[in-house]
């Protein structure tokens, strides 16, 4: 009898954008797994439900693939809000949730794995890139929900803290297309830098009315936390050559099993398939929850996330990982630089792998996440 | 107060729900207990617009609303004293809002849950029938509400928690509310709730004041005529309207545990349309009904085909406005109508008074009242 | 040939049945007039003919062929002048919009110049007064004379008029009189007249038919016949 | 002399420079008949219209009963005492016969009342002899958009009877009805006299005569002459602008 | 960059979101003002003309291939409309809150075909290189002040859209004959007018038109399934801020709320802007409550 596990993302709605293709590769990684036997000598079977972008569809969701499927362990979620709004359930429930996104912290529980990045693992260490780079002014530009607010709230924090100055701030509601406004902002405001951390379609229309007010990527340099490679070669690479981006995995990774994982993505998915962050964080979610099991020689999601933390570090498509105590993923930040095929050129990256912080300590400082 | 020959069968299908604990699958349950409290929001949609004729594309604000003011409590209430909700240390907030502070007591985020969202409602009701625009002006001015609260909401995060809402409660009133006796209460006290309101509903449009609506309905301005000012009444069924509303959407957060901004935008709110529409928008029965039904089908489709049920559940919108305009409870009327609407070649709009084109909000045929 | 024949004719709003079997004809040119009390089916009878009400039994004939079927706007075009009862004004296009409109009716009928007759204006001199007034602010009878003119706008072989002296001042009310026996007499235009007003309706009709309940029960010439002596089938 | 129960007084009422009515005055006693005649377009509408309180003038006052109801909403002036049969019929579509005249009945009752069933005892009886009044009996039940034309004409005629205001205005009630019932709106006039005030107008001088009651002649937003009927009929300017040619003034419905 | 350039420069900010919403309400001027449909798939049907101009620009190339785009929306939008006319709408005229729930299904289904068939990461169109320019002020009062072609651009296409709009409705045989139609269906054909037709020709023009504002907007924003639900709203709001079916009211209502918006937006954050957007209409409906523009009645049924 096969391991039911669920796969849990948005397929339609305004998520679908991104959230698809994280399906997708978290639906290879369990035919991986299944290819090379399972786990504990069964075959796992994914039951794929649909967000629909809607936290509250994800929490409804979330309870019936552990009700009603009876599910051992769930990969999904993308927004804050829907990681938020399925975390009651998995307490509730004693299950266990792989979230694959980076994310705003500030959060701790022993029922998730954030395997995406803390703050101090994309936005702290882009923020010391551009130091050694010698940008001075900061203008912080986001769409208005809970990531950008608080990645603002903490760099605003070490920007004042390095001696720097935050030129200025601004939010766009989520899928605001007219940048008009803030445009004029950010002409009175001259800053040497942008810090975007703008979702999704916002950030085409900002790019191009950037471009047509004659302030491309090369002339006011932009740093982007939300722009992958997807998004990069369906926004038209031209418009976003030469902006940077951080990140924990890039798609010119040089290395096997990165190159082995992209092409067995494209033989699967089409062979003009890009892959990003979020992507091979659901990727190896999957197969870090399968070797925990084997560790754990258990289902039962409290041995697994136990042995979770306990399994040593890995080498992986996006370098050497392994879960913290804190149930965060130990990994490496890059920055990278988009050329005008739309692919990153590492130029920077951190010196080993960062260990994860939920609470920053500078913004909120006395909190610590331990999990027992 | 119910029509006699109905009254067995209502009676049948409370004590069939009052024991579907029995029946059904826990998640099935917990699944049937929100869309319960669903349907208490489409009763208060089916006497706004089936019986006022106002149509309201913002009840998802007003379900939000009652949702937020309970959250607040319940948010509060999971906190160890002197602390402040998660979201606002991470927003910068040092200390609780003033506006947050009396909702540490229950009864007072009791007393806002009903209040907060029918007086916003009579007020923006007031603002814009007072001057006698209507209709469709109407339904768009909430439509706008809808985006611009869920907006509003989204930015304002150190006091709403923003684009997440309010989640992670712990207890009410003494209940833990992961307990599965608590939940099995909860769905009871939802149930009971659905039917006093049903009964309250019932009353209210068998009553003077139902027929009086459904002349402001048919004739606003012909009414005034005959020595009755409709504002005052017009706002009055809004306002409670948006109170079911409010209702529905604090017990939905005790059943989900979560509120959040996505509850209350363009979207969710015409989806609410769409219960009523498919129940039979002028019959109580057929709200509650089309909510069950259209909420199931969606739980079910969106699971057994998760790419199409767009698709499906606009096609059964299509479906249902064009060939069944009396939603399900019209379609016994339909049926036994000798003539059938398609075999004329030419099938006009139901006649409109004479020479008066009108955009009023339609009348449901007569024969679909209840 | 008839020129409009109707045979059989029954039809029902919903349930309930309002024309049962019903035969009527009016020959080219000739002018006819429908009579019966309130809610008789009159009405009912007249949008039959113009397609705006479903026949659920018997045939509708123009000039011998079966229109039974046929959408409205091709009723007029073959030639089906309508003033409805409650005249039927676009409230919100000028009086000269409203006239216009009727040219519709000439689209694919030769020999019409689609313009709009200069009689027109003799007959109804005071629609040049308020020719760029809304229609719908017009008084009642001013909107009747509105709609008798647009429905001659239509250049039409039959007029059908449903109470067409309804609110009309009784100086215009001789005026129409005369409009009609002149469109019967010059232009050979058939006429078929609902109308409660009895002398009315003598004065340009030659025949006669009586429903009550849906059912035609008398019928014959108005020369020599008084009027009164049908008005006992008119009464409660 | 018994003080007026409404008074027009040096009415204007313009409609974007046209004037539908032009200074116009006018007082009606209680419990009198006053017929308004006059040719299509003379302002005959247009000042019951400003009497209720759908347009507004733009000069001049209206009095009733010693207050001034020139701005007052409609609806009060409808409960001071006012109620008007619109000349294109309005009734509610929806609510059956019964309830368009239990509706017209029962307005000045105080809204608590709405929060119950059914009518109260005393109304249900007026109700009922409406009903007959406008031969209506079998039709009691039915919406109000099933009924003819003439119907509708009878059903807001006992609308307005319904209402048991003071001072009843009638828009062409005749129109549209046969011999027999223009005699019966006749009398039924006459009878609410007793009571009520009325004015009526109409086009039908048989209807006219029967009223017996003194007539004003509407032109052009102006009085043109006021009088009986004979006095009026036998006025050439009368003639030429409204009844057409005199000598077959036979035309009237005999 | 001085505070008068700022000003100067939020001003042409708002005249160009003003021209975009304009063009999005124009069409729903001809399908809800004049037809009372409420069509909640024009938003979808500005959709389909930025993936139709995306689509064109991938066959055509050259200085022209633009204004291909252009008449190829147009057409394609034009024939989805007359789709829809035919296959939902036309059993729903004089039912106008049920056309809001039927084409809202419509709207469902092509939001979820786009993203089938596009994939639901939004495409990207280049504008031709003669659009991708601005107007920049180096010296004197203006200077700083930047008006980018493109914005230029949608600003002329809107007015000469405008105008043609206006020509159609008020003067061509066709507009008079369908406000007809929508005035008095029964007595619309009963004079000869083949309202299906009518109806037909007149919804696909609305959709055309939406088709028209779908490929301007491309030029600024990328096309993704969604895009027609952010504007749809808007547009609404400005067709009824207008007085339902005047035109001269849509521009007029689409000029006040794009400057409204543009000032709300430099002095306060973009979220605030929506509320105070909804705080002022509801308070000039204190004012006009029928909007800007209105037509008088007589009729009791109409205020
Ligand atoms: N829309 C409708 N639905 C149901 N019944 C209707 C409808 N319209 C008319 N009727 C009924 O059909 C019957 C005939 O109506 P019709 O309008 O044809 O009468 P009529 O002879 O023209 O009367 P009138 O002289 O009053 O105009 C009436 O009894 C009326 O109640
Ligand atoms: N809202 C309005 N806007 C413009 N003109 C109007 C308006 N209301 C009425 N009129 C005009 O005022 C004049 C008087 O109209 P009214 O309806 O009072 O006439 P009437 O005496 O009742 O005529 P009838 O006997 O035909 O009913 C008409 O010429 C009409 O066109
Ligand atoms: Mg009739
Ligand atoms: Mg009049």
């Amino acid at each position: 009898e096969p391991v039911k596990v669920g796969v849990l993302q948005s397929l339609t709605g305004t998520m679908a954008i991104s959230e698809v293709t994280v399906k997708n590769a978290e639906i290879l990684a369990i035919d991986e797994i299944n290819a090379s036997g399972g786990v504990l000598g069964r075959k796992l079977q994914p039951v794929v439900e649909d967000g629909a972008s809607d936290p509250a569809m994800f929490s409804q969701k979330a309870q019936k693939l552990i009700q009603q499927d009876k599910v051992v362990t769930v990969f999904g979620g993308w927004t804050s809000a829907s990681r938020k709004a399925m975390l009651p359930v998995f307490e509730r429930f004693h299950n266990l949730l792989w979230y694959p996104v980076q994310f705003e912290g500030n959060e701790c529980s022993p029922n998730i794995m954030y395997s995406g990045a803390q703050p101090n693992q994309q936005i702290l260490p882009a923020l010391d890139w551009a130091k050694e780079k010698g940008y001075k002014r900061i203008f912080l530009l986001g769409s208005d929900y809970v990531f950008p607010r608080t990645a603002n709230l903490i760099l605003k924090k070490h920007i004042v803290h390095d001696g720097l100055t935050v030129a200025g701030e601004e939010y766009v509601p989520l899928g605001g297309t007219d940048f008009s406004a803030v445009i004029t902002k950010i002409r009175q405001a001259h800053p040497e830098i942008i810090f975007n951390t703008l979702n999704g379609d916002s950030n085409v229309s900002f790019f191009k009315q950037m471009a047509a007010t004659g302030m491309p990527p090369s002339k006011l340099p932009v740093m982007s936390f939300s722009i992958a490679e997807p998004e990069a070669q369906a926004m038209g690479p031209s418009l976003v050559a030469g902006s940077y981006a951080a990140w924990n995995y890039f798609q010119t990774l040089n290395n096997a099993l990165n190159k082995k994982f992209i092409a067995a993505y494209r033989a699967r998915f089409g062979a003009n398939s890009v892959v990003d962050d979020p992507m091979v964080h659901g990727y190896v979610d999957v197969l870090i929850w399968a070797a925990a099991v084997k560790k754990a020689g258990s289902l039962d999601p409290n041995a697994v996330r136990k042995a979770a933390v306990q399994l040593a570090a890995i080498d992986s498509v996006m370098g050497s990982i392994k879960f913290a105590p804190n149930q965060s993923l130990v990994q490496t930040a890059f920055v990278g630089q988009l050329d005008s095929a739309g692919m990153f050129k590492i130029l920077w990256q951190s010196k080993q792998p960062l260990m994860p912080e939920p609470y920053d300590a500078l913004a909120f400082p006395g909190k610590t996440c331990v999990i027992r | 107060m119910l029509k006699h020959a109905q009254f067995p069968l209502y009676a049948l299908a409370l004590a069939l729900f009052a024991f579907a604990p029995e029946l059904v699958s826990p998640y099935h349950l917990s699944l049937l207990g929100r869309f319960l409290a669903f349907a208490i929001l489409a009763l208060g949609l089916t006497l706004v617009w089936g019986y006022g004729g106002i149509l309201s594309l913002g009840q998802g604000v007003f379900f939000g609303l009652g949702g937020y003011c309970l959250a607040m409590h319940l948010k509060l209430a999971a906190l160890p004293p002197g602390e402040i909700p998660d979201f606002m240390q991470w927003s910068g907030l040092t200390q609780l809002p003033w506006f947050w502070a009396p909702f540490r007591n229950p009864y007072f985020a009791l007393a806002a849950l009903f209040l907060v969202p029918a007086l916003l409602a009579a007020g923006l009701a007031w603002l814009v029938f007072h001057r006698r625009v209507g209709g469709v002006y109407f339904a768009l001015i909430t439509q706008a509400l809808a985006l611009a609260l869920s907006t509003f909401v989204i930015s304002q995060q150190p006091y709403t928690g923003g684009f997440n809402g309010l989640t992670d409660f712990s207890s009410f009133l003494g209940f833990t509310l992961t307990d599965p006796s608590t939940q099995r209460l909860l769905y009871w006290l939802t149930l009971a709730v659905l039917a006093l309101a049903f009964a309250f509903c019932s009353w209210l449009v068998r009553s003077n004041f139902g027929k009086l609506l459904t002349a402001i309905r048919d004739g606003e301005n012909r009414v005034r005529f005959l020595g009755y000012n409709p504002t005052p009444y017009k706002v009055a069924v809004f306002a409670l309207g948006a109170l079911l509303a409010g209702l529905a959407g604090a017990l939905f957060t005790l059943h989900v545990g979560v509120i959040s901004p996505a509850l209350i935008g363009v979207v969710p709110s015409i989806e609410m349309i769409i219960w009523v529409a498919v129940g039979g928008r002028a019959s109580l029965a057929g709200a509650v009904l089309g909510t069950l039904i259209v909420n199931f089908g969606k739980d079910w489709i969106s699971s057994a085909m998760p790419d199409l049920w767009l698709i499906v559940m606009g096609l059964l919108f299509i479906l249902v406005v064009t060939a069944l305009p009396g939603g399900l409870t019209g379609l016994g009327a339909s049926l036994r109508r000798p003539v059938p609407a398609f075999r004329f070649p030419f099938r006009f709009p139901e006649r409109k008074p004479s020479s008066a084109p009108t955009v009023s909000i339609v009348a449901p045929e007569a024969e679909d009242l209840p | 040939m008839p020129l409009v024949a109707l045979e059989k004719v029954s039809s029902a709003y919903g349930m309930s049945q309002v024309l049962y079997d019903v035969d009527l004809t009016v020959e080219p040119g000739e002018a006819v007039t429908l009579l019966g009390r309130n809610g008789v089916g009159k009405t009912t009878l007249l949008r039959a003919i113009m397609g705006l009400q479903p026949v659920s039994g018997g045939r509708i004939l123009f000039d011998g062929a079966d229109i039974t079927r046929l959408p409205t706007s091709r009723r007029a075009r073959l030639g089906i002048g309508y003033v409805p009862q409650g005249r039927g004004i676009f409230p919100h296009l000028t009086v000269e919009e409203n006239l216009r409109s009727g040219l519709s009716a000439l689209e694919g009928r030769p020999g019409v110049s689609a313009r709009i007759p200069d009689y027109i204006h003799e007959l109804f001199p005071l629609l040049n007064r308020v020719r760029s007034r809304k229609g719908g602010v017009l008084s009642g009878g001013e909107q009747q004379q509105l709609a008798l003119a647009r429905a001659l706008v239509t250049q039409p072989r039959i007029l059908i008029l449903d109470e067409p002296t309804e609110g009309i001042q009784p100086s215009i009310v001789q005026l129409i009189q005369n409009a009609l026996q002149r469109i019967r007499a010059e232009l050979n235009v058939a006429v078929l007249l609902v109308e409660q007003y009895l002398e009315f309706a003598w004065s340009v009709t030659s025949r006669f038919y009586v429903l009550r309940r849906g059912v035609v029960v008398d019928s014959g010439l108005t020369a020599g016949r008084d009027p009164h002596s049908i008005a006992h089938l008119l009464n409660v | 002399m018994t003080a007026p129960l409404l008074e027009v007084r040096d009415l204007t009422v313009s409609f974007d420079g046209f004037k539908a009515i032009d200074g116009l005055s006018l007082s009606i006693l209680p419990r009198s008949v006053r017929v308004l005649i006059g040719p299509n377009g003379a302002g005959k509408s247009t000042l019951l219209d400003t009497i209720i309180g759908r347009v507004r003038p733009a000069q001049g006052h209206i009095v009733f009963q010693g207050r001034d109801i020139t701005r007052t909403p409609e609806y009060e002036i409808v409960q001071l005492g006012i109620c008007r049969k619109f000349q294109a019929p309005g009734i509610l579509d929806s609510l059956s016969v019964f309830e368009n005249l239990a509706l017209a009945a029962r307005h000045h009752r105080p809204w608590w009342s709405f929060f119950r069933f059914g009518l109260e005892a005393d109304l249900t009886e007026r109700v009922e002899e409406i009903l007959d009044l406008i031969h209506l009996r079998d039709k009691r039940d039915a919406p109000a958009r099933s009924l003819a034309h003439g119907q509708k004409q009878w059903l807001e005629i006992g609308m307005v009877v319904a209402s048991d205001a003071d001072l009843l205005l009638l828009d062409e009630p005749a129109a549209g009805m046969s011999h027999a019932e223009v005699e019966q709106t006749a009398a039924l006039v006459k009878r609410l006299s007793a009571r009520h005030s009325l004015i009526v107008i109409d086009h039908d001088m048989t209807f006219v005569a029967q009223l017996d009651a003194p007539v004003s002649v509407l032109h052009m937003g102006r009085l043109l002459k006021e009088g009986s009927l004979d006095e009026v009929r036998s006025d050439p300017q009368v003639a030429s602008v409204y009844l057409g040619r005199v000598e077959e003034d036979a035309l009237g419905r005999a | 960059m001085g505070d008068s350039a700022v000003l100067l420069g939020q001003l042409f900010n708002g005249v160009s979101v003003a021209s975009i919403l304009l063009l999005a309400a124009m069409g729903l001027v001809l399908s809800f003002g004049l037809m009372h449909v409420i069509n909640m798939a024009h938003g979808e049907m500005l959709m389909v003309g930025g993936y139709l101009s995306f689509l064109t620009l991938k066959f055509v190339h050259g200085p022209a291939a633009f204004l291909a785009c252009l008449l190829v929306a147009f057409a394609g939008a034009a024939l989805l409309g007359a789709l829809l006319e035919l296959s939902v709408v036309r059993w729903l005229y004089g039912r106008p809150l049920d056309t809001l729930l039927a084409t809202w299904g419509v709207s469902l289904i092509l939001q979820q075909a786009a993203r089938s068939i596009f994939g639901p990461i939004g495409v990207e169109l280049t504008a031709p290189a003669w659009l991708n320019r601005s107007f920049s002020f180096t010296q004197g009062w203006l200077a700083g002040v930047q008006l980018p072609y493109i914005r230029v651009f949608i600003i002329v296409l809107s007015a000469a859209v405008l105008g043609s709009v206006a020509l159609f409705i008020g003067r061509s045989q066709w507009g008079m004959l369908l406000r007809a139609v929508h005035q008095d269906r029964e007595m619309a054909e009963s004079l000869g007018v083949n309202t299906r037709l009518v109806d037909l020709l007149v919804f696909a023009l609305g959709s055309g038109v939406a088709g028209l504002a779908g490929s301007a907007l491309a030029l600024i924003s990328p096309v993704t399934p969604t895009v027609g639900q952010s504007f749809i709203v808007y547009a609404f709001l400005v067709t009824i801020v207008g007085g339902l079916g005047s035109l001269l009211g849509t521009a007029l209502a689409a000029l006040l709320v794009g400057i409204f918006s543009a000032a709300v937006q430099i002095n306060f954050s973009l979220s605030t802007a929506d509320v105070l957007l909804l705080l002022m209409v509801v308070a000039l409906i204190q004012f006009r409550p029928r909007g800007l523009i209105t037509r008088n009645s007589r009729s009791l049924s109409e205020a």
